[in-house]
This record gives C-alpha cells, structure tokens and sequence, in this order.
C-alpha cells in the first residue's frame, strides 16, 4: 500500500522542473540512489529519485516529460497530497575517500541525496560535484550542492554559466577514488568510457520504464543484461553498460 | 549472457546430491534437476531474465504469456504490495508471439538444462493453435494454456471460464503440437474440477494450480481503487490455501492420468512440500521472488532436500500425493 | 445476562458523538449505532454471547447459521491458524433452529439495541420458508440466507451454488417474512454478479459478501490434511482483497437497487473504510475477534469516525461507494 | 498451524493416567493454568492444560476418558511426535503471598505448572496444596508437588491414602490469601460455596468442550455468562459460578 504525502512545497526550479517538498508520516529510510513509486491518483505512477531526506521529508525533483509528470506539475500543489511507496532499490556505494558526483540536467537529483550522506560520514570524505546542464536556465539544485560539497565545477553546452562544454568533457577523472553519475544515457556512456579506459571505479544510475517496481515483471531490464533497474539497480557498477549489448530495445511494448 | 553473480549452469543443484536424496523430478518427460518452476509473467519476458532464473536454481522457466499480437497492457499502477500477499492488474503485456521467438530461441541455446515452458493465451482454436506449433518450433519444450488470467477483460473472462472452450483450446494445442501441454487453472470457488476435467478429456498432460485470485485494493485518502485496471491477481500468501485445495482436489480427481503442479504462495520448503503432499510434481515460484529474491528456487530446492532427508524418503517422487494416502 | 466487564448498553458508542459525526447507518431499514457487524458463526451460539458482541460495541449482531434439524459439524482439529488467516471447518454445527429460537428471545429482550440477524441454511424452499418465519417470529430483526458455507458437503454445495436455487429459496424467503433479507454470498472468481443478481431480482434488500474462501492446509511432518473435514472456509486477512472486490462488483451492479454488507478480514478501521468506499453500508467482523478481541467494533467504529473527521465527512452514508465515484 | 513435538517419555501414572513429556523445537512460554490443543493425526484434538514447563520440554498429564484420549494412550509412545498448538488462554494469577492448591484427580495437573512458578518468584511465597483422589490407586503426581510446594495434604474418598473423605471437606481455607483450584466440576462448586462464604478469593480453571481454541466458535462457553474457557478462562474467578446459571446445558450438540 502506499504512503500518503503532504505536499509542503512547491519550487519551480526551471521552467521544465519542480522540487516538491514532501512530509510523511514516517521516516522514508531511503538509501542514497534509491526511488520512490509516485502515485497521482487519477494520472499513473512513476519512479522517481529521493533527492533529499530529511527527518520525515524528502525532496522530489520531477522534470515535465509526459503524461504523469505534466499532471503532477499542474494539479499538484503547495497542501495538496501524494502517494508513494518504496524506497526501492540499490543505491550508490559510500565508503570514506574521494568521490566525485557528476550530473547531467535534472539527473543531479540523487546526488543531492548521495552527497548529504556522504558529508555525514565518520571517516575522511571529499566530495567534488561537476554538473552540467544545457544552458543557465536549466541549471538546478546548485546552491544545494554548494552547502554540502567541498567544490561544484558547473558547465553548460552554451556556455551560458559556468564552463563551456559537455560535462564528460570538462570533468576531471584523475583525482577520485569513485565516481558516481546521474543523467542523460549518452552522457553516462561517454563517462563510462573514459573512466573504465583510465581504470577509475564508476557507479551510475540508470533509468528504464518501470512497471511494478517489485523486481517481478521484467519491464525495467536493462536489455539482454538480465538485470533488472527496479531492484539490481537503479544504481550500476559502469562495467554493465560495457558488458552489455545496451541498444534500446525495439520491443517497446514490453517496456 | 550474463547471470547472477556468475554463476553458471555448473554450479546448479546437482541431481542426486552426496546423501543419495535425490531432487530430480519428470513431468510430463521433461526433467527438473528439482522441482522448482518461474511462474510465468514474473521475469519470463526475456532470454537474459529466464536464464538468470536457470541459473539461479529453477528446475523449469515459465516465458510470460504471449499473445498472438501485441498487448500494452494496463497503465499503472499495476502492482500493490497487501500483508499477505500481491495485487498485480498487468494485463498480459506483451509483444506478441513472433516477436518473442527470438528469446525463446536464445534461451534454448544458452545451454541451460532447465526446460523452457512456453505460456500462451488465446481465444480461439486457430490461433492457439498457430500458436503453439510457432512456440514448439522455436524451442519451448512445453506449451503452457493460461485459461485463467484474472486481468483479462470481463468479455475474455466470461469465455476462457467456459468449458466448451478449455476443450476446445486444449485439443487444438494438443493436434499442433508433440511437446507435453500444460494448462494452467484459475482458483475457481466451486467447479474447479469440471473445468479441469474438460482439459484432461482433451489431451493435457499437466494441470498447474492456480493463477491468482481477482481481488482489488482501495487507498483510504484516495479515495478510489489503487490498480488502474481496478480488479488484478491475488498471488502470494494469501492464495496458499486456496491453490493447495485446488491441487489437492485436482489430483484426487486426475491424479491417476495426470500430473499437477502446484502454484500459489510458495515460499519456504514448507510450502512446496505441502504442494507435493496435496499431489503436486512440482511447485511454481513467483510472487516470493519479492521478498526472498532469486536465491528462492536454490533455497526451496535444500529445503526440500533436508525434508527427505528428515523424513527418510528418497526421492520427491515418493511424497507426491502422500497426505491422500496418510 | 452478564457482559463484558460490566460494560453496559449505556456506554455504547454514542450515535451522534460530540464534533456530529455520525457513525449510525441504516441497513434496510434497521438502525445501527455504527456500522461494525458481528459475522455470522462466531460468538452467535446463545444469548448470551450475541449480548456480549453488542455490549462491545457491535451495530448489529448475526446468530450462527441455524438448520432446520440439528448438526453435529465436524470433529476436531476444526481450525488452523495461518499466517493469513484461518481456516475453519466447523461445519455448520447448531442444535436446530427450534432449540435456539428462546436465545434469540432472551437477546431481543435483553434491551440491547443493536439489531439481531438470524442466520439461516436451507437447501430447498419449503424449509428456508419455515425457517425464515419461525426465526422472525422469535424476534429477529433480519434474516440472512446462508447460500455460501464453504463446509457444506459437495452435493450440498453444488446444488446451492447455482442461480435457480438461490433464486427460489430468496423468494421463499422474501415472501414468508417481513424484516428485512439479506443474502450471504460466496467469494466466486468469476460469475458474482449472476448468482446475485438471481437474489436481487428474487427480492432480497442487502447483499453480504462475502463468506470465506475453500482452502486447506497440510502438516508437513503429519504429512496429512489438518482439518478433519480436509477443506475448509479461509477467512480473515488473505480473503479481504477478494471480498472487497466482491463487493465493489455487487455495488457497481446493484446500487441503485440494494445495500451491500462487506465482510472478509476486517482489523482495523481502515479495512472497514475500503469497504466502505468499495459500496458497503456496513461491514461484518469474525475472524480479527482472534487478534483484536471484542474490544476490534468500538476500536473499528471510532477509527472510522476519526476518519470521517479528518477528511471532513460528517456521516458515514457520505462515503459508501466513493470508491466509484472518485 | 501446529508445532511439532516428540515424546520424550512416557509414564503411566495410574490406570487411567500417563504422563507425557514433550520435547519442542523451541520454548512453549505457557502461563501457569493455560492450556495447548493436542492433535493425534487421525485421531482428533483435546484441550490438554500444561502441568509442567521446562526448557524445550512439557508435560502433559492425559487421562483416558474416550476416543482420542484412548488412541494416545495407545497409539503414543517413546519417540513418537503429537501436534499441539497454543498455549491458550488466561492462566492463574501469581501474586507473592500465601497460596493454596486444591486439586482433585488428574485435574491436579495444572496446579504443578502453577506451583513451580510460585516456586521461582521473587517475593515472600508460601504455597500449599491440598490433592483429593478417589483412591491411593488415582493419586498421582504426589512426589512431583512436594518438591515444589512447602505444604502437601492428601486425601482420598475411601482413605485408601491421607484422609478419608472429600478434599473440599478437609481444607483449610483461613490461611491463604488465594485459593486455586482445578478438578471435577462438582469439587469446585462445593469449594467455591466454601470460599465465598468466608470471603475467599477463589480461582477455578474450568474445563468445556473444545472446538476452536481460539475465542471464536463459542463451543466452550460456560452456559449463559458470555465467558469462554478458552478465551476468558479457563481459569475464573469463582464468583462467576455464583453469577451464572452455571446448568448443564440441555443443547449438547453446540458443545
Ligand atoms: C529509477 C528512476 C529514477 C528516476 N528519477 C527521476 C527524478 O528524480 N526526476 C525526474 O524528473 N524523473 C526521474 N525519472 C524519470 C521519470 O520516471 C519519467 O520521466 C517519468 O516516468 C515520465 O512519466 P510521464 O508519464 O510524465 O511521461 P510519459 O508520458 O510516460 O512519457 C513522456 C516521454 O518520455 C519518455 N519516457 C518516459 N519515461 C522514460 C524512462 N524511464 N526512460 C526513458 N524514456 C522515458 C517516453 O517514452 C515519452 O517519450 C526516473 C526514472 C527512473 C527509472
Ligand atoms: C482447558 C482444558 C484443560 C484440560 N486439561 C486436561 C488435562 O490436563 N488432562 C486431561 O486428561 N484432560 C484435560 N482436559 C479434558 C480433556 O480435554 C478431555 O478429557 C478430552 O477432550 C476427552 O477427549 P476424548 O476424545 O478422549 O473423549 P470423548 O470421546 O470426546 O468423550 C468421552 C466422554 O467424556 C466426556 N467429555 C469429553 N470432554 C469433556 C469435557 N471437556 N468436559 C466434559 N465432558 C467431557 C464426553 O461427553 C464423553 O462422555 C482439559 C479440558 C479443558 C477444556
Ligand atoms: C506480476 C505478475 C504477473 C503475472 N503474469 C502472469 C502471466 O502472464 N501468465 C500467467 O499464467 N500467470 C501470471 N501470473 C500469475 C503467476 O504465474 C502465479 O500463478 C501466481 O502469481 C501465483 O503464484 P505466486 O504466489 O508464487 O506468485 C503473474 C503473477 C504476477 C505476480
Ligand atoms: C469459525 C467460523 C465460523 C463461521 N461460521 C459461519 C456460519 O455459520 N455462517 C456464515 O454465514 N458464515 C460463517 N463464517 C464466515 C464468517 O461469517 C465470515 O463471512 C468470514 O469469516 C469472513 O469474515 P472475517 O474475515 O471477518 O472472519 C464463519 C467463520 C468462522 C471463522
Ligand atoms: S519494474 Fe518490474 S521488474 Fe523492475
Ligand atoms: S473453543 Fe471456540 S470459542 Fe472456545
């Protein structure tokens, strides 16, 4: 069954994406990397990435790309509920060192959730955040990083803010223990690339279209790889993307 | 193809391990290294996901149910986790059978021993009959009939109910196909043998028992059903004892034709050595992959082991059916 | 007659309580201060027990299914509580209807207000007829037909499952009494509506859905079935889902025309709320008297009446059947 | 469902009476008075009270009065296994202070249960029991209850052993602060009278037909006073004798 939510906030981040500050009942107890199931009764039900958990709130950051998240922009207020359940999944690996977070868009999400656990951490941590975006308006988030990061490079494809360039681009892959990434595919693959030719341990998180979110119905596959999104993932060690064959599939209707 | 943790086909079950207790089952002629079975619908959507669940010790793969042409299923939700169990109103989503040829295809030469059981739905003699002869021939090594899905629509639901047309559809897959013909039942309240009883006449080799219950979930601040499909499938704990009846009455009716396998809230040995008890040959997993993951099948299949061990049988053969002879 | 802890009528939950959410519904005519019911078969054996339920806190109170002639029901081991529920096969055990009439006397003047339902099972006209008016006659406010025990025999339960009977002995019924008649309906996977609609157009004013499901469980190490009666009805949390289903199918169908009863699994009051939004003017309580105690209808009743407040209803007839409305 | 247990040991105690010893697989965690349903597969199930708890072990003490009674007694040896679940009900209470135990027959065996933990209390306890048989040959359990109780009286209808003549005669009801009591019907009745008369508090563990155990059948009720033995009982408090009409009830077939 799923939790009520109270929706305590609504921020409009950028025009295609909405922070909504969600209380629960009870403490989630998500692990960073980890989703949500978010129900918009009446609309559909979708995963979603905890970004922030904070005593019984937590942060959800949902971009406007269809049906579901369109519903939830325009009908979902500041008082208004939603339901989830979960948390699901694997999450992020955080083990004292250095890591760096790299994210794409409104893929930085989870990092927010990965670096607070990250700064809470017992042993020497350093955490470096380089997040790209496609132009300054679609920036995010940034503030959020800046209070719990030891530094956050910024870039966008424009140049608009920050560093001219696509993230891979711009990243600095020499100094991490870990890497840990959130974003678009394609980028996820060209970091994949660099980071498993220079040796450097990647962890990323994938999306696919996810049905029961239970590890049972076989939607969120990551094709011909046998694992599912939903519950081996979201989160990877990089080497699957390599060992898999990783073409979207064609078979859409399983998805 | 990659599997769990890397485990391989090498280090499955062995057949008859050190103690001499042996967990190798036959149904309808194929042989099970143990009798644990991938219910279907659940991770049988792919080549890779059927042998990830041979690899990780099930004795048969179910693939999900195919349909003649593509399905999209409900939107979701689709899935609510109960206390006792699970609500799923999926909707047979699928690609259709051509498609899904090639996994099958895959599976089959991925050289993995576990039987390979091809599910189907169909409405009409023709294309179950189509049907299974295109499944027989990309390599399934059995054809399963599901004449119960609980998320088929009301119209689809009123006919597969009937049993003029389980014996229709029965005999149609039998003349198409030489690989034994599996039929998987609803949790029928009452009748359940009559309908079972029309698939027999027809030529089945194999009842499974059961799908899952039709069942709904309401959320209390919502206001409205959870499931977008409204109703969905029961499975899990709370269809135990419903499935064990039905295997138990099915296998006093049939049980000297036939074989039986079980299906509905398997979750520890326990619950599979009930299954064998009330007739079963083997037991379905499905709904448990949730809370015990895939080391389910493995974890059964010792459990099972150390039963007979205990109870000082030697094979699984010798307590099929015992709690009627008891 | 005594009742529990000396809890009196007077310190029943208050109709109107202070804020003016209302728990009282009104169920074919008959009042009940909230809507909890006791389930037919438990604690429905004397006067005195019904007395305690509603001393508890139950709005209404149905006596154990009665038969004409007496029966002896099975012999032990009867019950088997499993981790979803229980299952029981008691077998329909009562001294015959003419003993019990003087409990149902000794209720009905015992001033408590909470309406009593008497309970009966008859296989053909002529008996449900006598049966019916002899049990108003000694005071019962309703009287519900039993068309669903699933320990009858197999001859008995093929012969009540079908729509002509069911129709026959609801008119039978319908026309030797004048309370009102409520019909006690089994959890059918498919094909409720028919057997319903059967005892609606017959002219029954409530629905009761639903009695338990068939289930069985099995002793491993017995290595045999545990009731002594092999089957028996599964009730409590694992039939909710497919009650409440029930339910909202029967609602959907016959709103317009009758009230529907939801009963199948009840704790707590959130139970009691899906069945309401499912349709369900009221809902009956059995088998949670195991984990919950008598205590389960005042702790049901005000778990909904806090409901009712915090989503700003003010009676509980505003939230029967939301669930379709939503 | 059932626990399975083994027959550790059996002993025959009189004619008509064994004792069973029961090894489970884990500790009962009974309260003195309660009682398990017995299965004997095959035969059927009784309410057996738990005379002894210790460890993994029980004891039950089963006089053969008819059909499954009879079968255990033949069918249930050394080494066997019966079925049992609980336990069930509301036991004695177990307050410091002076106790008396008034048995009569195989009755006495829940009274052991009892003194046993009175035995292990904390507090100042004093604990007497007096055990009434019809005859030397039906005493049973003597050896057991002077181990554990500071004070043992018997008596017996014939005087075949310790005094001649009912156990409710010969008791001294002045000095305990609370009587117990477990035995033939007509025993506590008497005793009841007794106790009320003088002010006594008196608890009597009753015994009616079973079915479910478990509070819900109504099988078990003790007639026209709404309590169940195996629910509310069955041990009560003995002013509920007086209370209730307390008739044989002419409707056996509920029973
Ligand atoms: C583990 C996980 C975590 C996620 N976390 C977040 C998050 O924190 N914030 C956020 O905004 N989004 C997140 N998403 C993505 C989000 O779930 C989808 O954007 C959402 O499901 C789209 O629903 P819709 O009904 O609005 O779009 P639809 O109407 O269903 O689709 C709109 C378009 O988007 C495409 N699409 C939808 N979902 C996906 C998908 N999963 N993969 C590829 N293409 C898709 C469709 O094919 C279509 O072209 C996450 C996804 C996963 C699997
Ligand atoms: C809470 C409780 C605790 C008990 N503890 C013990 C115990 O520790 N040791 C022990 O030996 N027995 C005990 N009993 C009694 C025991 O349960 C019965 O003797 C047993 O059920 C008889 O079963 P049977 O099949 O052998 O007899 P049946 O064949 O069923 O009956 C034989 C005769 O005994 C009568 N009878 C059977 N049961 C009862 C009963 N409960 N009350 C009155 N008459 C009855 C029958 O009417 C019949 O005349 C207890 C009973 C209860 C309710
Ligand atoms: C998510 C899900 C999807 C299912 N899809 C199918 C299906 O396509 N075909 C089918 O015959 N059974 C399907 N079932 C039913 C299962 O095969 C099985 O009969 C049922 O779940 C009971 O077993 P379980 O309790 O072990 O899950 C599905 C079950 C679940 C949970
Ligand atoms: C011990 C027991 C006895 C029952 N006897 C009857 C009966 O005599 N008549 C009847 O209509 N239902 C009987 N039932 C079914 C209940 O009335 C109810 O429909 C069912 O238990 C589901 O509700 P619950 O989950 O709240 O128990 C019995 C149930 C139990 C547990
Ligand atoms: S969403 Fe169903 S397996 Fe992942
Ligand atoms: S034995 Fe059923 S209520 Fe006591």
């Amino acid at each position: 069954m799923h939790l009520t939510a109270e929706v305590r906030e609504v921020e409009k981040l950028t025009a295609r994406v909405k922070l909504y500050v969600l209380e629960l009942k009870e403490r989630l107890g998500s692990w960073p990397g980890q989703f949500v199931m978010v129900w918009l009764p009446g609309s559909g039900e979708i995963p979603i990435s905890v970004a922030r958990e904070r005593g019984r709130e937590i942060w959800l950051v949902i971009a406007r790309v269809g049906r579901v998240t369109g519903a939830i922009h325009e009908e979902v207020g500041e008082g208004a509920r939603l339901w989830i359940r979960g948390p699901y999944g694997r999450g992020f690996s955080t083990s004292p060192g250095r890591h760096l977070l790299v994210g794409g868009g409104f893929g930085v999400a989870p990092l927010l959730r990965l670096a607070d656990e990250l700064r809470a951490l017992d042993g020497p941590v350093e955490v470096w955040a380089a997040l790209g975006f496609k132009s300054a308006d679609d920036a995010l988030l940034l503030e959020e990083f800046k209070e719990v990061v030891d530094r956050v490079t910024v870039s966008t494809d424009d140049g608009t803010l920050g560093e001219k360039g696509l993230v891979t681009d711009v990243v600095e892959l020499d100094w991490p223990n870990v890497v840990h990434a959130s974003g678009p595919e394609p980028m996820l693959r060209a970091l994949a690339f660099s980071c498993l030719q220079r040796g450097v341990r990647l962890e990323i998180s994938l999306e696919r279209r996810m049905r029961c979110g239970l590890g049972l119905c076989g939607s969120c596959e990551v094709e011909s790889t046998g694992m599912r999104v939903c519950r081996d993932g979201p989160v990877f060690d990089a080497r699957l993307l390599a060992s898999a064959e990783f073409a979207r599939r064609s078979l859409e209707v399983w998805a | 193809m990659r599997t769990e943790g890397g485990v391989g086909a090498e280090t499955r079950p062995s057949e008859r391990s050190a103690g001499g207790w042996a967990l190798e089952v036959e149904l309808a002629g194929l042989r099970l290294a143990n009798p644990t079975v991938l219910a279907s619908g659940v991770l049988g959507t792919s080549a890779s996901l059927l042998a990830r669940a041979a690899s990780s010790g099930a004795g048969a793969v179910t693939t999900k149910t195919l349909t003649l042409h593509p399905r999209r299923g409900n939107p979701n939700p689709v899935v609510v986790e109960l206390d006792t169990g699970l609500l799923n109103s999926m909707g047979l989503p699928n690609p259709g059978l051509e498609p899904f040829l090639p996994e099958i295809r895959a599976y089959r030469s991925s050289g993995l021993r576990s039987p390979l059981i091809g599910s189907i739905w169909a409405l009409n003699s023709e294309e179950a009959s189509t049907m299974a002869s295109m499944i027989q021939e990309a390599g399934a090594n059995a054809v399963e009939l599901n004449v119960s899905c609980p998320n088929a629509s009301k119209d689809e639901l009123d006919t597969i109910g009937s049993e003029q047309l389980v014996r229709e559809l029965v005999e149609a897959v039998r003349r198409s196909v030489s690989v034994p013909v599996f039929v998987k039942l609803p949790p029928l309240h009452w009748g359940l043998t009559k309908l079972a009883g029309a698939a027999v006449d027809a030529g089945a080799d194999v009842l499974v028992a059961t799908n899952a219950l039709r069942g709904m979930a309401i959320d209390v601040r919502a206001r409205r059903p959870i499931l977008s499909g409204i109703t969905g499938g029961l499975s899990g704990r709370a269809l135990k004892p419903v499935a064990l009846r039905a295997v138990y009455e099915l296998y006093g009716e049939f049980g000297d034709e036939i074989q039986v396998v079980g299906v509905g809230g398997v979750q520890d040995w326990r619950d599979a050595v009930e299954y064998l008890l009330a007739g079963a040959s083997a037991v379905e997993i499905g709904t448990a992959l949730i809370y015990r993951g895939l080391s389910v099948f493995r974890r059964v299949a010792s459990g099972i082991e150390g039963y007979l061990r205990e109870e000082g049988f030697h094979s699984v053969e010798e307590i099929v059916g015992a709690a009627r002879r008891g």
